[in-house]
C-alpha cells in the first residue's frame, strides 16, 4: 500500500489529466479555460506538495530561536504564487478573447466557429474581398 | 592588372548598360543604341582578354570570400574565353536581329526584354569566366532567373506555362544535384577552385566520385542531356531572338560549357577516365543524341524541330567530355562555337520566316524560298554546317570529336555520329527543300511575292551565314586556343 | 438597489475592515506571512464588493479607469524604481541592502518599498479586470481595453516573488 | 557603473518602460518612447555580445543574492547572440510600426499596443538571458500573454479565435515546463541553471528526471512550433497585425529554441539527452517530416502571410535539424539559421505589412500585378525570398551550406538529398508570389495603389540589406555561432 502514501501526487495526475482531457475534448471555449485552470491547478499543488517538509512547520522564526525547529520549504510556495499570478492573467486573458469571439462569432462553440470560418473563406474564394 | 580590371568590366559593362536601357525606355532608338553599343564594349573587352590567354597568362580576380575556401574569383582560360567571345559576338548580332524583329513583330515589353537581355549576358560571362565552381554555380542560377522573364516575355498561358517547365527542371536539377555535388566536392576536397588536372584524384573513393560525376552531369540541366531535355522545347514559347541567343548559344552553352569545364578542372581527364559510370553517360548522350533526332524528324513546328536538333547537338558535347580524351574536350570546345554559330542562325531564319509571312509550320514553307531567298540560303548554310557537311565549319568539330571517338577505342560512338549526321540530313534539309523545290499551294498561299523579313535581321543571319563559312575556312584560331585547354603553354 | 438594504449596510462596515486588513497584509508582510500580491488582492476585492453593491457606475466614480491606469503603472514604476535607485546606489538591481544606512535597514525598506508597488499594480489590475468585464456590453463598447490589461499583472511578480 | 550593470539594464529598461509608456497616452509619444528604447535596448544588447567575445561569459546576480540562491542572469556567447538578434529586431521593426499601427490598429488602443510590445520584448529578453529555470518560465509567461494580446489586436476576428488557440496551446507548453522544472527542482534542490547541470547527473536515472526531460522537451517543442505541434502558429502568424507578425516571426519561436539549447546541452546535458534518451532520432524525424510537410502545405495558400506562417514551421524544422546532428558543425547551422531566418522572415512579413499597409489584403490573387505598382516592397520581397531558397549571396544559403555540410560530415547522405530537395519546395511557394506579383496583370482600372511609405521600407531595406550584406560577411554571425556552439557542445570555451 505504499503507493498510497503519496496519495497527493495521486491527486495532482488525477486533476492534471482530468484539466487536460477538458481542454481538448470540449468544445466550448469556456470549458476549455476551465479545464485549462484545472490543469494550471494541478501543476500548483504538485509544487505545494514538493514543499511539504514532514513534521515540518511554517517557516517563521518563533519566539525564542529556532533550534531545532523543522521548516517546510517555502521556495515552491513562493515560485507557485508567480506561477499562481499568471494563471490568473491567463484566465483573465482568455476570458477577454471569449466575449470578443463572442462578439464577432455570436457563439462560443469550437465547431461553429470553425463553420462560420469555413464559410467566409469559401465566400473570399469565389469572389468576395477581403474586409 | 589589367586583365582583372577587364573581367570585371565585362561583368559590368552589361549591367550599365541595363541601366542605360531602362533609363532611356521611352526612346525606343536611343534605347537600342544603347544595347548595340553595349554588346560592342563587351565584345572589345573580351577580346582585349585574348592576347594574354594566348600567351599563357591567366587573368584572374577575386571579389570576395564567403567562407573560408568558398569565393566570388574569377579566371580566364581558353574554354572560358571561346564561349565569351561567341556569346558577346553573337550578343551584337542577336541585338541587331531583334531590333528588326522584336518591331516588326509589334512585341509589347520591349525596355523589359532588352534589360533582362543584357542582365543574362552579364551572367553568362560569370559563367564564362568563374574561377570556381561556386562563384559558376551562382551566375547559373543568375542566368536561370534572369532568363525567365524572357521566356514567359509574351504573358500567354502557354508562355507561362512554358515558362514554368523551364524554371522548374532548371532549377530543380541545379540544386537538387549541382548543388549536392558541389557541397560534397567542396566537403571532400576543401576547396571549388578550378585546377588544371582536376582536384579531386585521390580524394574520395570510387563510388563517391562516380556518385559525383553522375551529380554533375545530370545536376547541370542547361545541357539537356536526357531526361533532362524537356524545358528546351518548352522555352520555344520565347521570342525568337531569345531562342536564338538563349537557347542556342548562352544557355544552353552555358550547360555544356559547365560539364566540359568540370570534366576538366574537377575531375581531371586521368581520373574521369577511370570512372565506370562515364560509360553510362557516354552511352547516354549517344542515346540523346539519336533520340532527339528522331523526334526533331517528327516535329512540324520549325522552332521546336530546332530545338530537338540542339538537345541533339549539345548531347554531342557531353559525348565528347565523357570521351575523357584530350581530343574529345577540344571537339567539344570547337563544337561550341560550331553550333552556335550554325543554329543562331537557323533560329535567325525562323524568326524571319515568323515576321515576314507569320508562319511557323514546315508544311506551309512550301516554295518560301522565292519569297524569302536570302533567309532560306542562309538557313541551308546553317543547316549544312549543323549538318557538319562542308564547306561549313561543322565539319572541324565533328571531325574532331570523331577523331576523339577513335582515339578512345569507342568504335561505336563513331557509328552514332555518323548515324545522327544522317539524321539531321533528314530533319534540317526537308524544310530546304520545301522552300526551293516545291511549289507553293496557289490557292492558300497566293502568288509568291519577294518579302524578306526587315532588312536590320537580314542582315544580321546573313553575317551569322557567313560566319559559319568563315570558320570553316579559318579554323586555326579556335583550334589554337582550344588546345590550349588541354595543353596549357608553359 | 434600495431594497438589498440588509446587504448595503453589511458592506459599508465590511469595506473598511477589507481595505484594512488589505493594508495588515501589505505591510506585516515582511514579518510573516503575506505581501504585496495577497494585500492587492484583498484591496482590489474591497472596491469590487463596492462595485456589486452599489452599481459600477458609482464604483467608477470612485476610481476612474484613467487613474486606474495610472495606478498600474505606478506600481511597476515604484518596484523597478527601487531596482534602480539600488543600482545607483551602487549596488546590483534590487540589492536593498544598499538602500539605507545599514544593511538590515535597507532590506526592510527595500522590501516594504516593492512589496507596496506589487501591491498597488495588483491592486488596480484586479479592478481593471472587473471593470473591463462588467463594463461590457453595457454600450461602453469602445473601451475593450480587456485585451491588453491582464498582462500587467505578471511583469511584477517575477523578481520579486522570489525575495517574499 | 553601467557597464557593470549591463544584464540587468538590459531586462529593466523595457521593463520599466512599459508602465511609462501606459502613462504618456498619446500614440506618438508611446511609439517615439517605444522605438528609443527599442534602441537603447539594441545598444545594450551589442555592447554585451562585444564583451562576451572578448572577454567571455559573465554573470549578474539580482538583488545582490549569491547564485544559487538568488536569481542569477547569465550571458555567453550563444544568449548574448540571440539577445542581439531578438533586440535588433525590435530595433529595426519599430520605426516601421507607425505607419503600420495607424493603419491596422484602433486609435484608443494604439498606446496599449505599445505598452504590450515592450512587455513582450522584455519577456523575450528575459528568457534569454536569465541563469535561472523557474525564471525561464515567469518570462515565457510574459512574453506569450503580452504576445496573445498584440495577436488578437488583428483586423480579422480570426485573429481573435487565432490568439485564443495560441493562448490554449501555448498555455499547455508553458505549463509543461513548468511541471518538468518542478520536478527538475524536487529531485535537485536548486533552481540556477549552472547548478542544475552540476547536481542532475547524480540523479539522471531516476523516473522524477525521466519524466521532467519529457515535459520538458514536449512543452518546449510546443513553443517553439515544431511539426506536429505547430498547429498554433499559421493562423496567429497569418491575423495578428503586421508589425506582430513580424517581430514575433523573428523572435519568439527563435528564443524558445534558445531555451531548448540550454537546457538540453547545458542542464541536462548531452550524454543524457542523447545517450540516455534517444532525442536525435526522434527530433530528426520530427524535422525531416515538419520540412516537407509545412513547405507542400505552404504551397497550397492563398493567403501570404499564411504561406509564410508554414514556411516558418519548415525552417524550424531546419533549425532542429541542425539540433538533431549532435555536433559543433550542426549546432553551429542550427544557431546561425536562427539569426539568418529571423533577418528573412522578418523582411518578408514587413513586406507584406507594406503591402497590406496599401491595398488591404495579403492574399495572392489581390497581389496580381502589384511588382509594378510597388516595385520596391517587391523587390525586397524577391530578394528575401531568395534568401529563404537558399541562393548563394544571401544568409539562407550560408545557413544551408553549413547544415548540408554538418550533415554530410555525419555521412547522412539521403538526409542532405532531402534538404535540398526542400528547398526546391521553397522555390515553388516564393515563385507562386512572385509570379502574381510580376507576370500577372492587375487590374488597371484598380484605385491607384502607390509604393509603401519611406518610414516603411527603410526598415524593409534594413532587413533585406542585412540578408545580402550577411550572405557575404559571414564572420560575425558565423563567428559567434560557431563559439556558441562549440560552447555548448563543451568544447573549448
Amino acid at each position: 500500500m505504499a503507493w498510497l502514501g503519496h496519495f497527493n501526487y495521486w491527486i495532482f495526475v488525477f486533476l492534471m489529466m482530468a484539466g487536460f482531457y477538458t481542454v481538448i475534448a470540449r468544445g466550448n471555449l469556456i470549458k476549455k479555460i476551465v479545464g485549462l485552470n484545472i490543469f494550471q491547478t494541478s501543476v500548483f499543488l504538485l509544487y505545494i506538495t514538493m514543499g511539504k517538509v514532514s513534521g515540518g512547520t511554517a517557516p517563521i522564526v518563533p519566539e525564542g530561536g529556532s533550534e531545532g525547529v523543522v521548516y517546510s520549504n517555502p521556495i515552491p510556495h513562493v515560485l507557485i504564487l508567480t506561477a499562481i499570478v499568471v494563471g490568473v492573467a491567463t484566465t483573465a486573458l482568455g476570458l477577454a478573447l471569449i466575449v470578443r469571439i463572442h462578439e464577432a462569432y455570436d457563439t462560443i462553440e469550437e465547431d461553429e466557429i470553425q463553420d462560420i470560418e469555413e464559410n467566409a473563406n469559401t465566400l473570399e474564394n469565389s469572389g468576395g474581398q477581403a474586409s | 592588372m589589367t586583365g582583372s580590371i577587364a573581367i570585371i568590366a565585362a561583368l559590368l559593362v552589361p549591367l550599365i548598360g541595363v541601366l542605360g536601357i531602362v533609363g532611356a525606355r521611352h526612346k525606343p532608338n536611343l534605347r537600342e543604341t544603347v544595347t548595340l553599343v553595349t554588346a560592342t564594349c563587351l565584345f572589345i573587352l573580351v577580346a582585349s582578354l585574348l592576347t594574354p590567354v594566348l600567351s599563357g597568362a591567366r587573368p584572374s580576380v577575386t571579389l570576395l570570400e564567403v567562407l573560408p575556401g568558398l569565393s566570388i574569383a574569377f579566371e580566364v582560360e581558353p574554354l572560358g574565353l571561346i564561349f565569351a567571345l561567341v556569346a558577346s559576338l553573337l550578343w551584337i548580332v542577336t541585338s541587331v536581329y531583334a531590333i528588326g524583329y522584336m518591331r516588326g513583330h509589334h512585341e509589347k515589353n520591349q525596355t523589359r526584354f532588352y534589360a533582362y537581355f543584357a542582365v543574362a549576358l552579364s551572367s553568362t560571362m560569370g559563367i564564362a569566366f568563374a574561377g570556381n565552381m561556386f562563384t559558376l554555380f551562382i551566375f547559373y542560377e543568375v542566368l536561370t532567373l534572369s532568363t525567365y522573364p524572357l521566356v514567359t516575355h509574351s504573358g500567354t498561358a502557354a508562355a507561362k506555362k512554358g515558362g514554368r517547365t523551364y524554371f522548374g527542371i532548371l532549377i530543380g536539377t541545379s540544386i537538387a544535384f549541382q548543388l549536392l555535388a558541389v557541397i560534397i566536392t567542396y566537403v571532400t576536397v576543401g576547396t571549388l577552385d578550378f585546377t588544371q588536372g582536376g582536384i579531386l584524384a585521390g580524394k574520395a573513393s570510387d563510388v563517391v566520385i562516380g556518385l559525383l560525376l553522375l551529380l554533375y552531369v545530370f545536376g547541370v540541366g542547361k545541357a539537356a542531356l536526357m531526361p533532362f531535355h524537356r524545358w528546351l522545347p518548352a522555352a520555344m514559347v520565347a521570342p525568337t531572338p531569345v531562342s536564338a541567343l538563349l537557347h542556342a548559344v548562352a544557355v544552353v552553352k552555358a550547360g555544356v560549357f559547365t560539364i566540359l569545364k568540370v570534366s576538366v578542372y574537377i575531375f581531371g581527364l586521368d581520373l574521369l577516365a577511370d570512372i565506370g559510370v562515364r560509360d553510362f553517360l557516354m552511352w547516354l548522350a549517344a542515346a540523346s543524341i539519336l533520340i532527339a533526332s528522331v523526334i526533331a524528324i517528327r516535329q512540324d513546328n520549325l522552332k521546336r524541330r530546332l530545338a530537338y536538333s540542339t538537345i541533339s547537338q549539345l548531347a554531342y558535347i557531353v559525348l565528347g567530355a565523357m570521351l575523357a580524351t584530350e581530343a574529345g574536350i577540344v571537339g567539344g570546345a570547337m563544337h561550341i562555337t560550331m553550333h552556335a554559330f550554325g543554329k543562331i542562325t537557323l533560329f535567325f531564319c525562323a524568326g524571319a520566316i515568323l515576321v515576314a509571312t507569320h508562319k511557323t509550320e514546315i508544311s506551309d514553307m512550301k516554295g518560301l524560298g522565292r519569297v524569302m531567298p536570302i533567309t532560306m540560303t542562309a538557313y541551308t548554310i546553317g543547316a549544312l554546317s549543323i549538318i557538319g557537311a562542308p564547306p561549313m565549319g561543322g565539319l572541324w568539330s565533328k571531325w574532331m570529336l570523331g577523331m576523339a571517338a577513335l582515339e578512345a577505342g569507342e568504335v561505336a560512338m563513331i557509328g552514332v555520329l555518323m548515324l545522327s549526321s544522317l539524321l539531321s540530313i533528314g530533319y534540317l534539309l526537308p524544310v530546304s527543300i520545301q522552300a526551293f523545290f516545291n511549289t507553293p499551294d496557289p490557292q492558300k498561299d497566293g502568288k509568291p511575292v519577294f518579302k524578306e523579313a526587315p532588312a536590320l535581321s537580314v542582315a544580321a543571319l546573313s553575317f551569322t551565314a557567313l560566319g559559319c563559312i568563315a570558320l570553316f575556312l579559318f579554323p586555326d584560331p579556335l583550334l589554337h586556343l582550344a588546345n590550349l585547354i588541354v595543353a596549357p603553354v608553359n | 438597489m434600495r431594497h438589498h438594504l440588509v446587504l448595503r449596510v453589511v458592506a459599508k462596515l465590511l469595506i473598511p475592515l477589507i481595505m484594512l486588513f488589505a493594508l495588515y497584509v501589505q505591510f506585516h508582510g515582511d514579518y510573516g506571512p503575506g505581501g504585496g500580491f495577497q494585500a492587492g488582492v484583498i484591496f482590489g476585492a474591497a472596491f469590487i464588493l463596492y462595485a456589486l453593491i452599489f452599481g459600477l457606475d458609482n464604483a467608477q466614480k470612485v476610481v476612474p479607469s484613467g487613474y486606474l491606469m495610472a495606478l498600474v503603472s505606478a506600481g511597476l514604476l515604484l518596484y523597478a524604481g527601487v531596482g534602480f535607485a539600488a543600482m545607483f546606489k551602487g549596488g546590483n538591481f534590487l540589492d536593498y541592502g544598499v538602500l539605507a544606512g545599514d544593511f538590515i535597514a535597507g532590506q526592510h525598506l527595500g522590501i516594504l518599498l516593492v512589496e507596496l508597488g506589487v501591491g498597488i499594480t495588483v491592486c488596480a489590475v484586479m479592478i481593471v479586470i472587473f471593470f473591463a468585464f462588467a463594463g461590457r456590453g453595457n454600450g461602453d463598447e469602445e473601451d475593450d481595453d480587456i485585451a491588453t490589461s491582464p498582462d500587467l499583472s505578471p511583469d511584477s511578480s517575477p523578481n520579486s516573488a522570489r525575495e517574499v | 557603473m553601467i557597464a557593470a550593470h549591463l544584464p540587468a539594464l538590459q531586462i529593466a529598461v523595457p521593463l520599466i518602460a512599459a508602465p511609462i509608456c501606459l502613462l504618456l497616452r498619446r500614440e506618438n509619444l508611446s511609439w517615439a518612447w517605444a522605438t528609443f528604447i527599442s534602441w537603447v535596448v539594441f545598444a545594450l544588447a551589442w555592447v554585451m555580445l562585444e564583451k562576451t567575445l572578448t572577454g567571455g561569459a559573465f554573470n549578474y546576480e539580482l538583488g545582490g543574492w549569491e547564485a544559487p540562491y538568488g536569481i542569477e542572469y547569465r550571458v555567453d556567447a550563444l544568449n548574448a547572440f540571440i539577445l542581439l538578434i531578438v533586440a535588433a529586431i525590435g530595433a529595426v521593426v519599430m520605426p516601421y510600426a507607425r505607419a503600420s499601427v495607424a493603419r491596422e490598429i484602433p486609435e484608443h488602443k494604439r498606446g496599449l499596443f505599445y505598452t504590450a510590445y515592450l512587455l513582450c520584448l522584455t519577456g523575450l529578453l528575459g528568457i534569454t538571458i536569465t541563469g535561472d529555470a523557474f525564471n525561464v518560465f515567469v518570462f515565457l509567461e510574459i512574453s506569450s500573454l503580452s504576445s496573445y494580446a498584440l495577436i488578437a489586436l488583428g483586423r480579422d476576428p480570426k485573429a481573435l479565435t487565432a490568439a485564443f488557440q495560441y493562448l490554449i496551446m501555448g498555455t499547455i507548453g508553458a505549463t509543461f515546463i513548468l511541471i518538468g522544472i518542478g520536478l527538475m527542482y524536487q529531485m535537485t534542490g536548486t533552481l540556477n541553471m549552472a547548478d542544475l547541470a552540476k547536481r542532475l547527473p547524480a540523479v539522471e536515472d531516476t523516473r522524477p528526471v525521466l519524466a521532467a526531460f519529457a515535459f520538458f522537451i514536449v512543452g518546449v517543442c510546443l513553443k517553439l512550433a515544431l511539426f506536429p505541434l505547430h498547429l498554433w502558429l499559421p493562423n496567429a502568424y497569418a491575423y495578428a497585425p503586421s508589425v506582430v507578425t513580424a517581430f514575433l516571426a523573428a523572435t519568439a519561436t527563435k528564443v524558445s529554441i534558445y531555451v531548448l539549447y540550454r537546457f538540453v546541452f547545458t542542464i541536462f546535458g548531452q550524454s543524457f539527452s542523447f545517450d540516455v534518451i534517444p532525442l536525435e532520432s526522434i527530433l530528426l524525424v520530427l524535422s525531416l517530416a515538419g520540412i516537407f510537410a509545412a513547405s507542400i502545405v505552404a504551397i497550397f495558400q492563398t493567403n501570404v502571410k499564411r504561406l509564410l506562417a508554414y514556411s516558418s514551421v519548415a525552417q524550424i524544422g531546419y533549425i532542429m535539424l541542425g539540433v538533431a546532428l549532435v555536433s559543433v558543425a550542426g549546432l553551429t547551422a542550427s544557431i546561425l539559421h536562427i539569426f539568418n531566418h529571423a533577418i528573412m522572415k522578418g523582411a518578408l512579413f514587413l513586406c507584406m505589412g507594406a503591402v497590406y499597409y496599401q491595398i488591404g489584403s495579403v492574399k495572392i490573387e489581390d497581389m496580381n500585378g502589384i511588382g509594378k505598382k510597388m516595385p520596391f516592397t517587391m523587390f525586397a520581397f524577391v530578394i528575401a525570398g531568395l534568401g529563404l531558397i537558399g541562393v548563394p549571396l544571401t544568409v539562407g544559403f550560408i545557413s544551408k551550406w553549413y547544415l548540408i555540410t554538418a550533415v554530410l560530415e555525419k555521412g547522412w547522405w539521403p538526409v542532405a538529398v532531402l534538404i535540398l530537395l526542400s528547398s526546391l519546395l521553397a522555390v515553388i511557394y516564393i515563385w507562386r508570389v512572385v509570379e502574381a506579383a510580376y507576370f500577372k496583370a492587375g487590374d488597371s482600372d484598380d484605385v491607384v495603389v502607390k509604393e509603401a511609405p519611406v518610414s516603411m521600407l527603410i526598415p524593409i531595406y534594413v532587413l533585406t540589406g542585412a540578408s545580402v550584406y550577411f550572405g557575404i560577411e559571414t564572420s560575425l554571425p558565423l563567428g559567434t555561432a560557431a563559439e556558441a556552439a562549440k560552447q555548448l557542445m563543451g568544447i573549448g570555451g
